[in-house]
């Protein structure tokens, strides 16, 4: 930390160099927006490990952690962040115990928690972007729903066996959100998670890698609200021949969106009076949270 | 007409030829809601020769991965669920007609369910 | 090593669990087979770092790294791997501390050497499936006519700036090799290092990390002599909208390969006896190694 | 007719027009190698109105990137070199007649130079 917030300092200028010499990326000031950005990752496992690592690694200026996970064996196959001895430790300081040693100029926040109704907007309102690495609809829709209210914009990711998908939802509050694209949520029977329906290490560790490519374009100002296309993308890692991604042009906000259309149902009093219980929207009454 | 058919997210396992990509025969412009039946029949041609009943707990836990049984059995008709993104030629089925979106020869109709793992 | 070669130990069933749930993996068998491979690992670089950090995780019964290099703090914003701390430390050390944690089922050999014409043989006969993660077009041909002469596939991946490729080579002995692609090297000037060109962190990661998918396809079956195609996979981290991934079909074996073809000028002894100068062949006479 | 031409792997950046896509007119039943000269006229353009000279340095390190400037000078054909691969509608030209390779309307022709960085 030993430069200010508007210019980078040696250290910081070899540090990053190589990708400020990428023209995409946008050279200095791009690395500045970087260090001046706060990116909050939801769920430090299959998804958040490998986001975790790069974003890190490129110089984000805080990054917080939130999950109330501690590290399993059946995790390690893929949670490639934790390494066996922490096993039985928390995810949050597992993982914050090796990224403080990747990159000692982030600031790294851990909350040792659930994300709930109660704590998610004041949680969520500290940071600029988003990263939904959770693995149940449930949460899904509550970091949609706190984020939309608060103007975050969400970068999301999720996979299963062998395949992955990747959007950017809410982008700088104009683009569609989670509940634009999903209005109802799937029946509860239809939804498999990792621990039941498994899944290849570095297929999901390729989405989770895919969405810090995504938050580095956001927080650097390549989406703007001029070029960004709401989209989803879809990734299969045993493709016929080889792998694949296949983008989709998608929709844009729905004017009846109950929380990001013309007029919401969902607010923020709806959310932390308890009155919109995501178990029961979920059909999962009895479900743990995450 | 042909139409190609793709099976992402796992849906394909659902259906009798199990493949993800499959073509599909439908009647000059017919809408997407027929080719959706048409997927359901092939379906139900998988638990037996005559048509199951939507009483079959087997073939309806299978159905009900692809559309509302509950709403089958008071209408007739084969809605897709919530969770599964419907896609033409690449494109959100929203920005068309969704279920009426009239096809044509060798588009390309894409369904995925949802992932929530992590 | 709790488990002789045919078993998984009741840890292993725990470990790899998730993985051997996926249909397309293909079960104990497979993890049998991933336990029983020999995976050589060259370059610990943006490419290497995610690749060992997957295949370590997976399961892999042996891996060796080989590369000379030392950790510079220019490396830490794409090569996760190597901490801040493990500044000056070779690569290789940097690379098994942190991976014989995260499993040590894994027997990790490391090689702090560089690849060359006189160790080449001695190094690669010892594995099963070679990754190329290496970053200049000498040591792709050496590496690539090596294992051509041993018969050992390569999974082969690059990347520069946002773009990426990859490809599975010399497949079982059958499939085209790098020389079947590449007959003549490119001129020297049009050959573009991640030092000069720069390259975005998540980007080259997402490289290393098919590699490894591609990697445990091989070592589980999921490719044979039938299924397999010939392809070259083409990534670009920003695409128009989102990402994408293009593959390509492409050619099979050249019969006038000049080191898996009919008549093969090149062999054993023209690579140990230093006759065939790499160095020489793309161009470098002064290029520094690796 | 028109083509669609891709430029991948960084040579998007020697042409004048700078895009990574571009649809490019040539005529009919062209074979590739005439596409590679019209490509090749085009990045001359971005240097002068006239047609610049292969000892202007500038001019040919640039055009280095793409097509052997000594075969241009000796022959006057354009060749396209070594680490650059060249895919029509997606598969490898060397599966077709490469150069010599007959294009036919709305075909999709993918430039790309090998990356070897890791
Ligand atoms: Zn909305
Ligand atoms: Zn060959």
């Amino acid at each position: 930390r030993s430069s200010t917030a508007n210019q980078l300092s040696l250290e910081e200028f070899r540090r990053y160099g190589r990708q400020m010499l990428v023209p995409e990326f946008g050279g200095v000031d791009s690395q500045i927006a970087l260090k001046n950005s706060k990116v909050l990752v939801v769920g430090a496992g299959g998804l958040g490990c490998p986001a975790l690592l790069y974003l890190t690694a490129s110089g984000v200026g805080t990054i917080g952690i939130i999950d109330y996970d501690t590290v399993d064996i059946t995790n390690l196959h893929r949670q490639v962040l934790h390494s066996t001895d922490q096993v039985g430790n928390f995810k949050v300081d597992s993982a914050k115990s090796y990224l403080s040693s990747l990159n000692p100029n982030v600031n790294l926040i851990t909350y040792r928690e659930f994300l709930t109704n109660f704590n998610a907007f004041e949680v969520i309102e500290k940071y600029d972007l988003i990263l939904d690495c959770t693995d149940t609809p449930m949460l899904r829709y509550l970091i949609n729903d706190a984020s939309v209210l608060l103007g975050k914009t969400i970068v999301s990711g999720s996979g299963l066996k062998t395949e992955g998908q990747l959007s950017v939802l809410n982008f700088k509050n104009s683009g569609p959100c989670y509940r634009c694209f999903y209005p109802k949520p799937p029946p509860a029977n239809s939804v498999t998670s990792c621990q039941d329906g498994g899944v290849i290490g570095p297929c999901i560790g390729l989405v989770g890698t895919m969405m810090a490519v995504e938050a580095i374009k956001v927080l650097a100002n390549s989406y703007t609200l001029e070029n960004f296309k709401p989209f989803l993308t879809i990734y299969s890692g045993y493709s016929a021949v080889s792998q694949s991604l296949r983008t989709f042009k998608m929709r844009g906000k729905k004017l009846n969106c109950e929380v990001c259309g013309e007029n919401p149902l969902i607010s923020k009093d709806t959310i932390q009076s308890g009155l919109l219980d995501y178990n029961l929207f979920c059909g999962h009454p009895d479900y743990d949270v995450v | 007409m042909k139409v190609t058919v793709e099976l992402l997210g796992g849906l394909h396992q659902i259906f009798t030829f199990g493949a993800k990509i499959v073509d599909v025969n439908v009647l000059e412009e017919a809408e997407l809601g027929a080719l959706v039946e048409t997927l359901c029949l092939s379906l139900s041609s998988s638990f037996s020769n005559c048509s199951p009943s939507l009483a079959d707990p087997v073939y309806r836990t299978s159905l009900a991965r692809f559309v509302d049984c509950e709403h089958l059995q008071l209408t007739g008709e084969y809605k897709i669920i919530p969770g599964i993104m419907v896609l033409i030629n690449d494109v959100d089925w929203e920005l068309f007609d969704e279920e009426e979106t009239v096809l044509h020869p060798n588009d390309v109709i894409t369904f995925t369910s949802t992932l929530h793992g992590g």
